[in-house]
Order: structure tokens, then C-alpha cells, then sequence
């Protein structure tokens, strides 16, 4: 368990973190979003050790990590592998060697090298620039070099900045259910900082939104999107969604259950409506998805009527997040 | 006229000019192997103990850096001097071309040890951070991240210091140690022989063009 | 010879070699080189060493490293006996000496040297203060107590014309001696320049006191080696080949009177 | 116009272009995707020569890049503004300095250089960190100065590098509106490299795919997304979608005409089926949304008939891109 | 004893070290700002025509290089006397405190460019890309780019340059110039006076230390 108390944090004169608390559960895939420059990269450096702290504990299960040795500190390291917003890849030295920085520095054979090396290479997908150097790569390269180097040590504790920000989407979900797998399999902790809400829901139980150094919304993945705190709001900008004097507009969620509910809607209401957005991840497990449907005035509340007779979670979109046109 | 400058030369080749030559190659390469060995150690102590090293340490730091300064501060002869009887307990004598490696050795020390520690500094504190997320030690990164990223640089500065070693070594005169400076020097200038003189110098060009020049293949490949 | 006591073994050691060290400097060299051929015959294997001039050899001689020297002056080696506490002997009979002359590239007589005139001095001081000594009796300076070992610029108590002393190395009081009013410097170092040797418009004449000769360590000036170095020295032979080699620029002190 | 014409660029023996050929109308926003290590980059650097080609061309407007000298590069460079993938600021230099730095090269006035920087950290959201150094600012900062300094010397082409792949999601809006005024206002020409498929769709009218170093499919952003190439599929993975044998899984197209197309289908032909995916953007203008549904086997063909009866567009998703659970 | 002791280095502080410490800082200065100045132009032709640098001219740079090379090859004193006829042009006479400045400054010149060019070399490619792409030329990519990224490590091979000249002065000692290494050689080593040497060397040291703390000081600043 990964537990933060009152984490306060300045850069001379200017204070980044704010009193942050957070527990997080072991074993878990946990997700922080925020505005760029909220302090997520921070948070993350001061779970790892590499950055020094004003206030506050952390404490990653029985370890208070602003109160280990040099030695202690290194093998608490060892055990928490850290994917950099930057990559930061050694420019000079090649895919191989960068990625086999950590294990010799754990002085591992160099059999066992080779292999982790091979293995890694196949999972990020880049096994053929193995002996390229590192500033030879693209941007997506060097970020799966980066992933590489991170998963050597079989971390307990996995801290990603933008792990997935400069891959294709098709790498973005091989990486996602590495990610995934090796949560299940090994059930290692896994804090998962990014900008793209697609990571946050398709493997994220829980979310944290930062906002300007404090910790804004946190809960479920599901409760956080659903519910749509103002943090998550001023996270994701309003929508534009066009609505003229007679329309209404309603997001509505469903899950495995009752994922026909859109036709039902429509069919035992006998109304027409159109889809004018959406979350929608996939309807497996207990995942959440959402559609925002287009009504006209009339019909509104027929319709909320008619979802909370069939317990469906709904919201009114205007006039909290809805630009008026006209 | 012609034929007696030819032979003259061709003389002073032979007698002096190439042993000479060897001569220098031997005390340059001494004095850079030393000069390199200690000077890297003492860089790796500047660069984890230095105010923003590795591991900053004030009063040892102080302490180097003031021993560095130390050194570098000695006009070369003097140094030579101060360093008669530790060189007399190492080679056995002061004179002559093994006892000029000491001092020489010595003041190379101090001098690439500086330009390490500057070039060192030079590395993205982001690496070092990277390095340290995966629990590696002061010396790991030192070795494995700082040396690494320097490699051009570290060539750089082998280079520098070598052709800097080169003219150098022409103190050597002072203690009878010999090599194309002290010729340059001694039968050269001093004995107002113009041929010597430009002989030594034209070899001294040569060694460090050749000098430059491998530095400069090692920099291309190691870019 | 006796091994006992007090005795050092130095001397049974050195005293029938047949290999040694001649230290000596730029100058002096091709004299000290005709004497290793010289003593070839003999078989004699003489390797000469040299230095660019300064207090390191007469170090070096005196902590063993080499075995002689021709190279310094017979003042020079009190001063530095005294200094260190060492017993440096300059074997008799005394080679050679170095005439001392006031060069001038601009001026054709002492009596013209202007005021505030630029003059060159060598640097080392056994040789700034004979400069100094000669200034002095040029009328040009006049000299108070000598504060350290050698008298030194620093010592200068009057100076009427104002005469700018540029201290040098020895070899620059002759490659530089026309950027200045005049130079003082040493028929030997002039001759070597190119520059005739006997073109000075004053001579100090103090040649006499300061004699070169070989120069070792006390207890050795009877062995062997050395006595075979004066031998050669003192050969018609040799004397001839000095002379014509320096042409007048040094002169052997057996042809001085 | 810029025309590319079997471009081809190697490094020592990689091929990384291989015959790229590309026409992009002049004032239009031009959208390229591509796997990661695709050669979007590289053809980016090419276009704006600071990367030499091989063989082929490169026009843009009147001018062929490959054949310019010293001084026309730098004026054509002047027009041509580039947003680096990595933002490459000068880590010493101040926010104000890095964005300064190519109107103190064109010798612009203190007094413009000032107003235009004040302008565009306001753009870019960033007024408070122009003092800051740029090594301390945070990743989406250091890209919102990257943007800021491709932005000053009001190029005719700007040229984007996941420009915005470092930012959160209202941040990502905001430069997407940015990009989107200053091309219908200034009528600049836009080509945005990237890998988030809402930027492409959102702001893109073509699009082109990269992949494995030429162009696999190019077109009007709805018919690459509605007619889905292979290289479209390569690009985005397969969706994981989980069909029952008597499942079938249909993905249809609809714009503002026929937004009420999915309730109508409902309730005309009277069955229910349940919304498992889509990409709707919004439904201004002629941009195309697509919902993808899961209906019983058994009203597979009744729908398609209606679809086409309807003259709307429609792909049935098995066999090709799902896979089939049990 | 002790009270002569101490009225002697009085004396000789007065006398000598004092008038000496002065002239070392003003040909030191003297060297290295003319140094600085030429060494930059030099550096910056070095990266701009370099075969890694910004706009390639294998030829001039051949020249550039070698006449580098050239100079650095150069025991100190032939070059003093190689530069003698120049130095003579400039000044107007070969001997005494300013005659040295020529042949240093050049000697510094060839030093502080090589420092420099090895150093603007380890500049990142991407950021001299970054300023081609908005259609920077090549100087103002060295002065607005190149020399503001290198800023902390020119600002060490100014110290470093310094720190060289302050010990390597002392050859001022062959051509008339003074100074504390010429009084530390001539006055006391070789007049066996030890309160001299010991005094100048200690104002030596001094003089080193003070460089290198304001160099680190810049240094602190600019990082
Ligand atoms: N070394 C530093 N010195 C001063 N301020 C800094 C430093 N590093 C970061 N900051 C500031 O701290 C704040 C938080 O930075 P941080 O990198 O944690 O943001 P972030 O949430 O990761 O943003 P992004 O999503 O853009 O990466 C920013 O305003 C940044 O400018
Ligand atoms: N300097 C170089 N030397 C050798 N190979 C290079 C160099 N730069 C790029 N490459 C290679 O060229 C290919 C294309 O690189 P490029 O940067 O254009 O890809 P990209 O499409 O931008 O990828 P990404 O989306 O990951 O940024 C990659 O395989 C990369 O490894
Ligand atoms: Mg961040
Ligand atoms: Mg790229």
C-alpha cells in the first residue's frame, strides 16, 4: 500500500505540491490525471526518492521513503521502476545497453541480460533496434526503450509518466495490456500518470485528479467518470455540443446489463433522438460507457422519467458543460 | 651548399632529432598514462564529492579542489623542484627523462582531473536521475551514465592533454631529460643552430598533428 | 685502499670507472663533447648530459645523479656549497673563462649610452651580479649591501642615468640585445648568435675570477676519472681543437695572463 | 500547395522513406498518422529541409527544397514553422528567450518581440512561467513553449509534431482551436503529425497514413474513417470486441442529415441492439461520427437492407477487424 | 630572528612580490582577454567549418586546425622567440612585460579556441536543428544557441585558460617580463632564497585559488 500524507513540495518560491494524500491500494492500477503543470510528474519523483520533499510522508507499504540510508534507498529503487516523461535515455549508448543499465548495475549474468533484454524488446514491439543508439530512434522508440528499461528489475512498484503519450494507439494497447498482464500476473502496484482518457478508463481502477498541487477527485474510475466532479470537468474542457432553444442534451451510462437501453429508450418512448457523443471503452467486466444523446425539449423529461424508473444512471449535459448555440 | 645543409641534416637526424623523438613519445605517453590514471580517479572524487555532485561533500571537496589548485599553480620548474625528493624515492634520481614523468605526471594529473570534473558536470541531470530510479550507486552512475554520455568529450580532452604534454615535455632541459623540446631548447635555441631548431620543431608539429588526428578519428567513431 | 671506518665507499667506487656523467649546458657543449671523443681511446665511455642552465644540475651532482659537470663558475659554486651545504670541487687547473662585455646595438661608446637607457642583464643571478658589479664600475650604478646571496637589481642604491635593467634569459641577452641600448653578456653567447664576440664597447675583466673547470664531488677530485678529464684537457690536442671551435669566445685559462 | 513526389531518405542502410508521395492543398489542415518509427519525422524534417533526402522532390508553393541555397532556405524556413516532437528548447534560456529567439534572428523590434510573446504565452496558456527556465518547467509546458515558438514568425506552413501529445485534454483543445483559427483566419497550411485519432478527426479535413516509410492510404478524414483501410486498421489495433456466436457487429455512419438514424433503425424495424463502440466528434458541419452496434444474428441482413434502402453508409465489422470470443 | 624574518619579507614584499603580483595580473589579464577574444573567433571558424559543424569547408578548416595544431606544438620559449620579429612589429621591442603578452596571448589563442570548439561541439544537434528550422543563420545559431547552451562550460574554460596563465607567466622570466613566476624562479630558487620562493609560490597559489572561486562563482550563477 502506497500511502501519502500531507505531501508538500516547493520549487523556491513557487509550491507545487500541496498537502497530497492518497492511499493506493497494493496491487492496483492507479490513475492521476491533471492539467498540465499540476504536478503529477512531481508527485511521482517524490514516490520514487529522486526528488526531496518539504512536508509530509510517503510511506510505499512498510517503507517511509523520506527517511532512508543511501543503501536503503537504492534497494527500495530497485523495487520501484520509473518510465520518465522525457525517456531520459542515455543519447550515446545503444537500445541494448540502455536497457541493460539496471541489471548491471545489479551486477546480473549476462546470460540472464540477454535474455530479459530479447524478452522486453519482443513485448515493446522494437526487438530489431537492439543495437541502434539511442538518439537514432523515433519518439516512440525511445518511450519503449524507456518502458523496457523500467520492467527489468520486475519492479513491485510501477510509476508511469505519460507512459503511452508518444505511441500509435495499436502500441499504446500492447504496452496497456502488458501493463495489464503483468499487474495480473504479478500483481505489482502500478500508478499510472497520463493525459489520455482512454488509458485512465480501459485500465485504471482508480483515479486521482490533481489539480494546481492538491488532490482534487479520487475514486473509482467508474464513480470519477460517471460522476463527473468539477475537477474532471476542468480537466476535459467543455464540450461543444450545439443545442438549439428546443433541445435538450443527456448523457447516459450503461454497462453489461443493460447495454440495450438506447433502443429501448427509444422504442417504448416512441421518440427519435441522436447520438452527439460518447465514451464508449468495451462492455467487458464492469466497465462504464456513455452516450450523449440529442433530444428535442419535449421528450426530456419522459426520458429522465423513463431512466430513473429503469435505474440508469443519466446526466443532464446543459447547463453545467453545455455551450448554448443561439 | 646545399649538399652540406642535407648532410647536416641528415646528420643531426640520426644523432639527435629521432632519438630524441622516441625519447619524447616515451615521456608524453608515461605522463599521459599517469597523468590519466590519477587524473580520472581525482575527477571521480571532484565529480561526487563537488557542490553539485553526486554526493556533495564540502570539506573534501574543498580539499581537492584546493590541492588541484595547489598543483596547477606551480610554475612547472618549481614544481619540478618541490617534487625532488618524492621523485628521488620513486625513480631514484632527479635527472633525466624518467624523473621529469613525475612532475609531469603530477601537474597532468591536476589538469585532466579538472577538465574531466568540467566536462562531467556537463551531464543531463536527467540521466543521473533516471539512473538513480533504478537504485544505482554514485559509482555506477559515475561509470556507467556520466563516463558514457562524456565519451566524446573524455577523447576531447585525452587529446587536448596530449598535445598539451607534448610541448610540454621541453622542460625536461631543466634536468637533463632530453626529447625534441630540449633540443629545440638547448641545441636549438640556445646554441643558435637553426637547423636543430627547426628540425625539432617540424617533428614537434608532427607528433601533434598525428596526435590530433587520432583524437579525431576516436571522437568521429565515438560520436 | 681501505674499506674501514669513515672511509667512503663512494671513493672505491668511483675512483677507477671507467663510465660517467658530464653535465653541462647549450653553450659549453662541443668543448665538453670533444673531450668524451678524446677520452674514447682511452676507454673511456664519457655520456654528456645537457642542461638548459640553472641550479638543477649542481643538485643533481650533488645528490649523485650525475658525476660532474663543466658548466658553472667557480663563485656561482662557493655561493651554492655555502647554500647547501654541499662540498662541490672545481678540479684544478681551471679550463676556461668567458669574457664579459657591454654590447651595444645603438651606441658606439659607454660614454653615449643616454639616460633612462633600456640595458639587458642575464637573469641568473651569479651572472646579474657580475653585470652588476660591471655596471657599477662603469659608472652607471652604484651598489649598497648585497641583501641576499647574489647582489640583485634590488640592491641598486643609486642610479643616477636611470638605466632600465631587463633581466633575461642568457641566450636573449644576445637574440635581444638590439632592443635595448645596450646588453651585457658573454663573448661566448654572443659568438654563438652570429654576432662578433668582440665588438663590446667594455670588457669587465673580471674573467679571471670567474673560472670553469670540471666540477665534482669532494673526495672523487683525485680519482682516476678525473684526473684522466684534466689530463685531456691540458693536451695541446684538445686546446687547439677548443680554440677552434669557439674562435676566441671562451679562452682557455691556460692562455690567459 | 506542397507536392512530395517519390521522396525517398535513408540513414546509412535503413530506408526510412521509400517513395513518399503527398499533395496538400494550399490552407488546408492536413493530417499524417502512422505506427511509431513510420517516418513521420523524418518526412516533417524533410519538408522543411533541415533533414536532406535521397531522391524525389519536395515543392512547396513555387519553391523545390531540395534546390535552395543557403539564404532561400533560411527565408523559406522563416515561413515554415515547426513544433518539435522532443520541443528541443534551449534548456538555459528562459521561456521568454526560447520563444524570442527567432524573431531576435529575423532582428525584430524589442518592443514587437515582447508584445508578440506577451499574445502568445496568453494563447498558450502559460502567461506566469516567462521568466522560468525552460529545464524547469513541466512537460506539457515545455510543448506549449514549443507551439509558442513555431507560432511567432506568422509561418504560411506550419508543420506539427505531436504538437500536442504532452498535454491534458482542455490544454489539447485549446491548441487545437488555436491551429484551427489561425488556418481559417490567416489561411496557413497546417500538416499535424500524430497519434490521438480525435485530433486527426477533429481538425483534419485529409489525412494521410504512414506506414513502414510511404503512404498506404490518403483521403478526406471521413472517408479514411468511415471506408476503414488496412492501414487505418494496422494503425489502430483490432477493437476487442466480444461476439457471441449469434452476435453480429455492425459499425454505421451518420452526419447531421441522418443523426437519428440509430433510434429510427430501432424503432422501424423493431429490435433492440446495444451501442459497443464509436468515435463521435460532433456533429457540426460535415464531419462523420460512427457508432458501432452489436445485433443478433438474426436482423443482421434486415439492418443492412434498411441501411441501404436509407443510402447510409455501414461496415460489418466480422470477420476482418474483431475477434470472435468462443 | 624571528623579527628578521619577518622585516625581510616585509622588504621583499615591498620590493618584489607586491610590484610582481601586479605584473602578473596585468599580463595575465592582458593574455587572457586578447586570448578570449581571438580564441572565440577562432573556436567559432573551428565549428562553423568543421567537418561536424554547421556549414563544412574541409579545406578551411584543414588550415584552421593545422595552424592551431601549430601553435600549440610550440615549446612556449620558441615560440617567444619564432614570434619574436611579430612581437617586435606590435610593440616594438622583444624583451619585457608587454613583449610576452604576443607570443601568450597567441599561445592562449590556439588553447582557449580548441577548448572552446570541443566544447561547442557537445552542443545538442537538435537544438542547432530547432534554430535551422526557423531560419537562423549559422552565427546566430553559435551566438544565440551554441554559446548560450555552453555558457557554464565556457565560463570553466575561461577559469581553466586563467588559471594555465597565471602559472605559465613565469617563462616571462626568459624575455624580461617579471612577475611572480619569474621572481619565484630567478630570485628565489636560483638565488637560493627560500622566503622569496616560498612568498611568491604562496601568492601564486593565492591567485589561483581567487580565479577559481570566481569562476565557480559565474559558474553557481549561470548553471
Ligand atoms: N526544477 C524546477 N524548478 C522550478 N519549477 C519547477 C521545476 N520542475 C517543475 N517545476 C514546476 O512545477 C510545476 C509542476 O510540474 P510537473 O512537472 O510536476 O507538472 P506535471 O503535472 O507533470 O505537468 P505535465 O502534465 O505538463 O507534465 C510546474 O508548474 C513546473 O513549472
Ligand atoms: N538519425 C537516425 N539514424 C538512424 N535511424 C534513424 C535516425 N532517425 C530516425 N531513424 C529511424 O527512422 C525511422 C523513422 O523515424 P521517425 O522519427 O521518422 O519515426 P516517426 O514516424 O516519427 O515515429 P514516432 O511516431 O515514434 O515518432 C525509425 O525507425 C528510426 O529508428
Ligand atoms: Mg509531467
Ligand atoms: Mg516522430
Amino acid at each position: 500500500m502506497i500511502e501519502i500524507k500531507a505531501l508538500t513540495k516547493s520549487y523556491e518560491n513557487i509550491e507545487v505540491l500541496k498537502g497530497i494524500n492518497l492511499t493506493i491500494e497494493n496491487g492496483s492500477i492507479f490513475g492521476i490525471a491533471g492539467r498540465s503543470g499540476a504536478g503529477k510528474s512531481t508527485l511521482l519523483r517524490c514516490i520514487n526518492g529522486i526528488e526531496t520533499f518539504d512536508l509530509g510522508t510517503i510511506k510505499v507499504g512498510d517503507i517511509d521513503v523520506g527517511s532512508l540510508n543511501h543503501e536503503e534507498m537504492r534497494v527500495f529503487r530497485k523495487n520501484t521502476g520509473m518510465i520518465f516523461q522525457n525517456f531520459s535515455l542515455l543519447s550515446r549508448a545503444s537500445v541494448y545497453e540502455n536497457i541493460a543499465l539496471p541489471m548491471k548495475c545489479w551486477k546480473y549474468e549476462k546470460k540472464a541480460i540477454d535474455k530479459k533484454i530479447k524478452e522486453l524488446l519482443e513485448l515493446v514491439g522494437i526487438p530489431e533496434k537492439i543495437h541502434s543508439k539511442a538518439r537514432e530512434l523515433s519518439g516512440g522508440q525511445k518511450q519503449r526503450v524507456a518502458i523496457a528499461r523500467a520492467l527489468t528489475m520486475d519492479p513491485q512498484v510501477l510509476l508511469c509518466d505519460e507512459a503511452t503519450s508518444a505511441l500509435d494507439p495499436k502500441s499504446t494497447k500492447a504496452i496497456l495490456d502488458l501493463l495489464r498482464e503483468i499487474n495480473a500476473q504479478l500483481g505489482i502496484t502500478i500508478i499510472v500518470v497520463t493525459h489520455e482518457m482512454s488509458v485512465l478508463r480501459s485500465i485504471c481502477k482508480h483515479v486521482a485528479i490533481v489539480e494546481n498541487g492538491t488532490i482534487e477527485a479520487m475514486g473509482t474510475t467508474d464513480k470519477i467518470f460517471t460522476q463527473r466532479p468539477q475537477a474532471l470537468i476542468n480537466l476535459l474542457g467543455n464540450k461543444e455540443i450545439v443545442l438549439s432553444k428546443n433541445e435538450r442534451s443527456i448523457e447516459i451510462f450503461y454497462s453489461r446489463g443493460n447495454d440495450q437501453i438506447l433502443t429501448k429508450l427509444a422504442r417504448e418512448l416512441e421518440i427519435d433522438f441522436s447520438i452527439i457523443g460518447g465514451e464508449i471503452e468495451s462492455l467487458d467486466e464492469n466497465s462504464i460507457n456513455s452516450v450523449v444523446i440529442k433530444v428535442d425539449s419535449k421528450y426530456a423529461e419522459n426520458i429522465k422519467k423513463y431512466l430513473i424508473h429503469k435505474d440508469i444512471m443519466w446526466r443532464e449535459l446543459f447547463p453545467q458543460d453545455a455551450e448554448v448555440d443561439q | 651548399m646545399n649538399g652540406e645543409l642535407i648532410e647536416s641534416i641528415l646528420y643531426y637526424l640520426q644523432k639527435l632529432i629521432i632519438p630524441s623523438t622516441f625519447i619524447t613519445i616515451r615521456m608524453v605517453l608515461s605522463t599521459m598514462i599517469i597523468g590519466i590514471a590519477f587524473g580520472f580517479v581525482l575527477a571521480i572524487f571532484l565529480t561526487l564529492y563537488g557542490p553539485n555532485g553526486l554526493n556533495p561533500k564540502g570539506r573534501i571537496y574543498s580539499l581537492l579542489n584546493f590541492l588541484v589548485n595547489t598543483i596547477r599553480s606551480f610554475p612547472i620548474l618549481i614544481l619540478i623542484v618541490a617534487m625532488g625528493p618524492i621523485t628521488r624515492m620513486i625513480i631514484g634520481t632527479t635527472i633525466g627523462e624518467k624523473a621529469i614523468v613525475v612532475p609531469l605526471s603530477i601537474a597532468a594529473t591536476a589538469f585532466i582531473a579538472r577538465l574531466l570534473e568540467n566536462s562531467f558536470l556537463e551531464v543531463d541531470k536527467q540521466l543521473i536521475e533516471a539512473a538513480r530510479s533504478f537504485g544505482a550507486n554514485n559509482l555506477q552512475i559515475i561509470f556507467r551514465v556520466i563516463m558514457k554520455e562524456s565519451v566524446p568529450s573524455i577523447i576531447s580532452i585525452m587529446t587536448l592533454a596530449t598535445v598539451n604534454y607534448i610541448s610540454a615535455t621541453t622542460i625536461a632541459a631543466a634536468i637533463g631529460g632530453g626529447g625534441l623540446g630540449a633540443v629545440a631548447l638547448t641545441y636549438g635555441f640556445q646554441s643558435f643552430n637553426n637547423t636543430v631548431l627547426y628540425m625539432s620543431v617540424f617533428i614537434l608539429l608532427l607528433l601533434v598533428n598525428i596526435t590530433q588526428f587520432i583524437g579525431d578519428l576516436f571522437y568521429k567513431k565515438f560520436l | 685502499t681501505s674499506n674501514t671506518g669513515g672511509s667512503t665507499p663512494v671513493e672505491s667506487e668511483t675512483s677507477n670507472k671507467k663510465e660517467f656523467t658530464i653535465g653541462c649546458m647549450p653553450l659549453n657543449e662541443p668543448a665538453v663533447q670533444e673531450i668524451a671523443t678524446l677520452m674514447e681511446p682511452m676507454g673511456y665511455h664519457v655520456e654528456v648530459k645537457v642542461f638548459d642552465g640553472n641550479n638543477l644540475p649542481a643538485i643533481a651532482l650533488k645528490d649523485g645523479d650525475i658525476d660532474s659537470l663543466i658548466l658553472n663558475h667557480l663563485p656561482w659554486l662557493n655561493t651554492f656549497n655555502n647554500e647547501n651545504n654541499s662540498e662541490l670541487v672545481m678540479v684544478e687547473p681551471y679550463m676556461y673563462a668567458s669574457l664579459f662585455g657591454f654590447y651595444s646595438a645603438k651606441h658606439d661608446s659607454i660614454e653615449e649610452i643616454p639616460d633612462n637607457a633600456s640595458i639587458i642583464v642575464s637573469n641568473d643571478p651569479s651572472n646579474m651580479e657580475r653585470s652588476l658589479e660591471f655596471l657599477q664600475k662603469l659608472g652607471f650604478i652604484k651598489l649598497g649591501e648585497k641583501k641576499g646571496e647574489f647582489y640583485t637589481i634590488l640592491d641598486i642604491e643609486e642610479n643616477p642615468k636611470n638605466i632600465q635593467l631587463v633581466e633575461v634569459e642568457t641566450t636573449a641577452t644576445a637574440s635581444s640585445f638590439q632592443d635595448a641600448d645596450g646588453s651585457i653578456a658573454f663573448t661566448s653567447v654572443m659568438r654563438n648568435a652570429g654576432i662578433d664576440a668582440y665588438s663590446y664597447i667594455a670588457e669587465d675583466g673580471k674573467h679571471v675570477n670567474y673560472p670553469t673547470s670540471l666540477v665534482v664531488n669532494k673526495g672523487n677530485e683525485d680519482a682516476k676519472w678525473v684526473q684522466d678529464v684534466m689530463k685531456v684537457t691540458q693536451t695541446e690536442e684538445y686546446k687547439e681543437k677548443f680554440n677552434e671551435i669557439f674562435q676566441g669566445a671562451y679562452i682557455l685559462f691556460s692562455d690567459m695572463k
